[in-house]
């Protein structure tokens, strides 16, 4: 049977959040690790839930992309799982080199909760293969470390080869500067890594997983999930064949 | 400690005198407890304890008077927060701090530590934070200072709670010349726990380990004290801070840790460390249960070198807490500890004796009975009813405004009126995946609960009314609070106040005190709902001129909605729905913003509140609002009646037309009836064919009630004698209304 | 005198007996678990470079001093603010 | 050699090219609203000021930069990071 690992950082603070969603909503056999805990890939995949990790000293991820838990981390990643950064495990990812780029301080300097719209620019990872290209979803962001970053050429690289997953849009679908909550490079909310089955993304779509919870009543969070779930039975499928 | 902490008037600089900082009675009191002179660690720990601070001496009597009993009351004032069960095995707790002046100094990490101490509270119950409110004071907007102060509160705040992962779903603030630099920052946090997990601050066995966990304990919080200490004396003002430093990852780890060994079951005490430090947390933990407890000053770990016994005994270094665990618990609790990495200390034990025995390596530095130290002798205080009031009940009546539409558009972004989207922003206010209703939606926010009920939470205070009229401003406060509950579907099940006043010492402000709990007392009594708990600061004053603030009671109050009750939100839904105003408008004009913010005019009649009536509007509104037929619904407060339709016309994109002639009202004035701020009012939105029951469920209450008019698709209207005496674009009041804080706060980087 | 540019540095940090858990976290979460075990000690704090004109260094410090005070770039109560000019 | 402590400071900014916003706002919104138009620019960032254990300087500052470029105390994607020895 598969499962999951929700990994829990000193200062994570989306982590029970996280496991509810997987556990009651998306009921999927999942299991809070503690970082130190997690020392070997026995898991199917990887969420690492947002927070603030080390109380975001330094810079949001930095320190807790030296836990060891990374390794084991890093090894899934090579081996193919899928793993998912959501918020402050984006900037871990990130931190970590597992993922591109750097996630800087809000242009704006302050912190911003707010509920945004994303549209979805690849439906190639385990975490949008249920999505349409170019569908919308809204789900709240929540941070104060949001403003993806890269330079030039790795932007160029990130396009060709379809790592970013998702972008801010305003109501009519477009990424304009308005929509854009934290001076993100190109509206960018969420990429992945190169083959696909690593992503990031600042928005929480654990917090739009119950209709009683969002603005539109609408659960577009849960999708991030059931997603991951249909690439597990795609997996499993492939096996038995 | 009673109601927790009080903040008094700081002296930051540390001054040298021979005699402790008491009364005569009270050092004739100690000595004569005692049967002789207390030592200079002894009076220390007095001084800290009998404090106003942490004794409640000049207020404990009064507050009795609030009713604090009831079925759901699990435990009511006198432990570190109010406990409510709430059905199937679940409680929620509920408690108000405050930090005024470690905030005036630095609002920043005043602000954020005073989230810290409120928290702290929460936790010492073995519940969870699962949501904080805050109710801010400042001065006027115009000030470089007020925009300084405000920004960094919000940002202390907002770095705080979002750190430690408690979403802050609600407050509110207010501006007034008299919070010019002594701001108000109240904080509110809400707990969810198990009942049969609950642990009290009492140390009922003796025997039992006491442990010192979190933080080290260094010189923080150590003033003005009458042992100065030379070392204390000797460290200049530049090298030590006045003010505590926030450290928020260290509580979310203590928070974690603690709640874990609360789940094992395995903590039989626990108290927070705050104002009074140790002396405050262990006297009252024995007294609490008639024991004893012996520490080793030796075994604390302290951050800085040569601390003294004294020093120790009162620092107030922050996220430290007492835990009280068995001695077959040991390993287990210190197993917790080491996984979250927290620092701990086994520093003494339960006794049999009811002494308090302090000691360092085998010297005994301080002993006394810990009844003794906990309950300082009270203080009388004595009341006048201040001659100014007098002045403030007869103003002259303004002239009327040429341009009322104009008059509205300035009331809209009024800051005391404004949209406060940009303080709620900068606070997460989703975390923990709680949040139904949010911040600016409602007149509450809704939160889920684990057994499908929800909980509605709010807080209110109106310090320009209270100041007018302190026993009628206050019971508007508490209506108001009680009227945004079953505005969102909540039954009012517990309140919790903050009395915020200048000098106990000043007779005055005392009898405006008495006036706040009176009216308190007499509202709750009247809709029988509990207190069950609080908080009361007193020497709120400025520092320049001495001037007390205005009487600023705040409350906090929380209700329950049942899973069936629909979602009713405050933003218009759709045109042609037809809209009903709820409750009486009168010539109550005192304090209102109209008067102030309009024509700079303080005083005048202000708004009362029927008592016999007021529990029969509020389930008649709840029984409206369950049977499903309200589309949108806000109470009617600042700024009255035209301000409330202008804001749910904005947040919901849609016009009105209201004729005003229909609404009930016994007003002599145009601008009284659009304005007044008269109480227990609301705007409810429903479908025609719904208007007409809805009208006369309420009419047959005895309570007034009227169709008024019509969700439009075009901008606000009133009408009167069929003439259009108000008509704005949506557009422009959504723009008075929306931009006037960010626009004012733009240039803070 | 005509003006010349110099660079003035600000560096604000809490006062040297407050407590700086920032310091602290990446010194002992970071620094001592990543086996550094020769530094002894981290202090936190933020750093501001001005480009100012001016016609003297000393001019230029004090100008860049007045400034931190008037704005409010430190707050007194909490934090120590050190101005310097680096060129 | 006895080893001495050295205290070294490490300087974390922004790269030009990933913009400084809080400079920027620094600059703009604080300093030239209030006035000191002789300041021309402001760049921020954070400072780490180290008390580090070694036989000399020139080891000081090694191992600082080494222990910066090891545990990322800088992300070479944003980032900067300047090492000095100041005592
Ligand atoms: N200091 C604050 N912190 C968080 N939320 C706030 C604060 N002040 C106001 N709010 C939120 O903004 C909304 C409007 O507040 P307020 O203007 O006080 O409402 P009303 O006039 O309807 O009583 C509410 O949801 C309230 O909780
Ligand atoms: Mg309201």
């Amino acid at each position: 049977m598969v499962k999951v690992a929700v990994v829990q950082f000193p200062g994570s603070n989306c982590d029970l959040d996280a496991l509810e969603i997987l556990q009651k909503t998306v009921k999927v056999p999942t299991d809070l690790v503690w970082h130190k805990d997690l020392k070997e890939d026995q898991y199917d995949a990887y969420v690492l839930p947002g927070g603030f990790s080390y109380g975001d000293y330094l810079r949001a991820g930095a320190i807790a992309a030296t836990s060891p838990s990374l390794e084991t981390i890093r090894e899934a990643t090579v081996a193919g799982k899928p793993v998912l950064g959501i918020c402050n495990g984006f900037q871990i990812l990130v931190e970590a080199g597992i993922l591109l780029g750097a996630v800087l301080r809000n242009a704006g300097l302050r912190f911003v909760c707010k509920w945004t719209r994303l549209r979805v620019e690849s439906t190639r990872t385990p975490f949008t293969n249920l999505a349409k290209k170019g569908q919308t979803l809204r789900i709240p962001i929540a941070h104060n470390e949001g403003r993806y970053y890269l330079d030039n050429d790795q932007l160029a690289e990130l396009e060709r080869n379809k790592q970013i997953v998702l972008r801010y849009v305003n109501e009519t679908n477009i990424p304009t500067k308005d929509s854009n909550p934290n001076g993100s490079l190109d509206n960018i909310a969420g990429i992945c890594n190169k083959e696909g089955n690593v992503m990031g993304l600042m928005p929480h779509p654990e917090r739009a997983s119950l209709p009683i919870l969002s603005l539109n009543n609408q659960p577009d969070g849960r999708l991030i999930f059931d997603s991951m779930i249909r690439s597990f039975e795609n997996t499993v499928e492939g096996e038995n064949r | 400690m009673t109601r927790s902490v009080i903040e008094e008037p700081q002296s930051w600089t540390l001054v040298e005198v021979q005699k402790p900082n008491l009364t005569d009675e009270e050092i004739r009191y100690a000595v004569k407890k005692l049967q002789r002179e207390p030592n200079e660690v002894e009076w220390a720990m007095l001084e800290a304890q009998w404090s106003e601070h942490c004794s409640y001496k000049s207020s404990k009597p009064l507050l009795k008077r609030l009713p604090s009993k009831g079925p759901r009351v699990l435990v009511g004032p006198g432990f570190d927060a109010g406990v409510i069960y709430i059905g199937d095995g679940w409680v929620v707790t509920l408690h108000i701090e405050s930090h005024n002046h470690p905030s005036a100094i630095d609002p920043y990490g005043g602000a954020a530590t005073g989230v810290g101490g409120v928290v702290r509270d929460i936790l010492s119950l073995g519940t969870r934070p699962i949501a904080l409110l805050d109710p801010l004071r400042f001065g006027s907007m115009d000030s470089l200072h007020t925009r300084w102060l405000f920004d960094n509160v919000v940002r202390g705040i907002a770095d705080y709670g979002n750190c430690i992962g408690v979403p802050t779903v609600g407050g509110e603030v207010e501006f007034d010349t008299f919070f010019e630099r002594n701001c108000l920052v109240d904080v509110v946090c809400v707990g969810l726990g198990r009942k049969d997990k609950l642990v009290l601050g009492e140390a009922r066995d003796p025997g039992d380990l006491v442990y010192l966990v979190g933080g080290r304990t260094g010189r923080d919080g150590i003033r003005g004290a009458s042992f100065a200490s030379k070392t204390l004396a000797e460290k200049s003002d530049t090298e030590r801070s006045a003010v505590q430093v926030p450290d928020p990852f260290t509580k979310k780890l203590v928070i974690e840790a603690i709640l874990e060994a609360v789940d094992a079951k395995i903590i039989q005490g626990m108290k927070d460390l705050g104002g009074g430090g140790l002396t405050c947390g262990l006297s009252e933990i024995a007294a609490k249960a008639g024991t004893g407890i012996e520490i080793d000053l030796n075994r604390v770990q302290t951050r800085e070198p040569n601390m003294q016994p004294a020093e120790i005994m009162i620092s107030e270094s922050q996220e430290r807490m007492v835990l009280l665990v068995r001695e077959e618990n040991e390993r287990k609790l210190v197993n917790i500890l080491n996984k979250w990495e927290i620092g701990y200390a086994k520093i003494g034990h339960v006794t049999r004796d009811s002494l308090l025995i302090i000691r360092r390596g085998n010297e005994v530095v301080a002993k006394a009975p810990a009844k003794f130290v906990a309950e300082a002798p009270p203080v009388p205080r004595s009341a006048k009813r201040p001659e100014y009031l007098d002045a403030l009940a007869e103003v002259p009546e303004p002239a009327m405004p040429e341009d009322l539409a104009q008059t509205l558009i300035e009331l809209l972004s009024s800051p005391n009126i404004a949209s406060k989207e940009w303080i709620y922003r900068q606070y997460d206010h989703e975390v923990g995946i709680r949040t139904i209703v949010k911040p600016g939606q409602a007149d509450s926010a809704i939160l889920r609960l684990p057994n499908k009920r929800s909980l509605a939470l709010t807080t209110g205070g109106n310090s320009k009314q209270c100041y007018v009229d302190s026993y009628w401003g206050t019971v508007g406060v508490v209506s108001e609070a009680f009227c945004n509950l079953v505005a969102v579907g909540a039954e009012p099940v517990a309140a919790v106040d903050h009395l915020q006043f200048g000098n106990p010492g000043n007779p005055e402000v005392y009898w405006t005190f008495k006036e706040a709990i009176r009216a308190i007392a007499n509202y709750l009594n009247a809709v029988g709902v509990p207190c069950v708990g609080g908080k009361v600061s007193f020497y709120n004053e400025d520092s320049m001129n001495r001037r007390a603030i205005k009487p600023s009671p705040v409350i906090a109050a929380i209700g329950l909605v049942e899973s069936k009750t629909p979602k009713v939100l405050q933003a218009l839904s759709r045109e042609g729905d037809d809209l009903i105003v709820v409750g009486n408008t009168s010539d109550e004009m005192g304090g209102s913003e109209y008067y102030e913010h309009i024509h700079k005019l303080v005083g005048g009649r202000v708004p009362r509140v029927n008592l016999k009536k007021e529990k029969t509007l509020l389930r008649a509104l709840l029984r409206t609002l369950r049977r499903g037929d309200v589309e949108s619904l806000h109470d009617i407060s600042k700024g009255g009646l035209a301000v409330a339709l202008a804001e749910m016309s904005v947040q919901g994109h849609k016009g009105v037309t209201v004729d005003i002639d229909t609404v009930p009202n016994k007003t002599s004035r145009m601008d009284n009836l659009l304005f007044s701020e008269s109480r227990s009012r609301f705007f409810l939105e429903t479908k025609p064919k719904n208007s007409a029951s809805i009208v006369n469920s309420f009419k047959r209450l005895g309570i007034p009630s009227a169709k008024v008019g019509t969700v439009t698709d075009n901008g606000i209207e009133f009408l009167s004698k069929r003439q259009v005496i108000i008509t704005i674009p949506l557009d422009e009041a959504s723009r008075a209304w929306s931009e006037a804080i960010p626009r004012a706060m733009e240039a803070t980087p | 005198m005509s003006p010349a540019s110099f660079t003035v540095e600000v560096v604000v940090e809490n006062k040297s007996l407050a407590r700086d858990p920032e310091g602290e976290t990446i010194h002992h979460n970071l620094i001592l678990k990543g086996g550094y075990s020769q530094v002894t000690n981290v202090r936190a704090g933020k750093l501001l470079r001005m480009n100012v004109e001016a016609s003297s260094p000393g001019e230029a410090e004090q100008l860049v001093r007045k400034l931190c005070d008037d704005l409010r770039i430190y707050n007194p109560a909490a934090h120590v603010c050190q101005v310097r000019v680096v060129s």
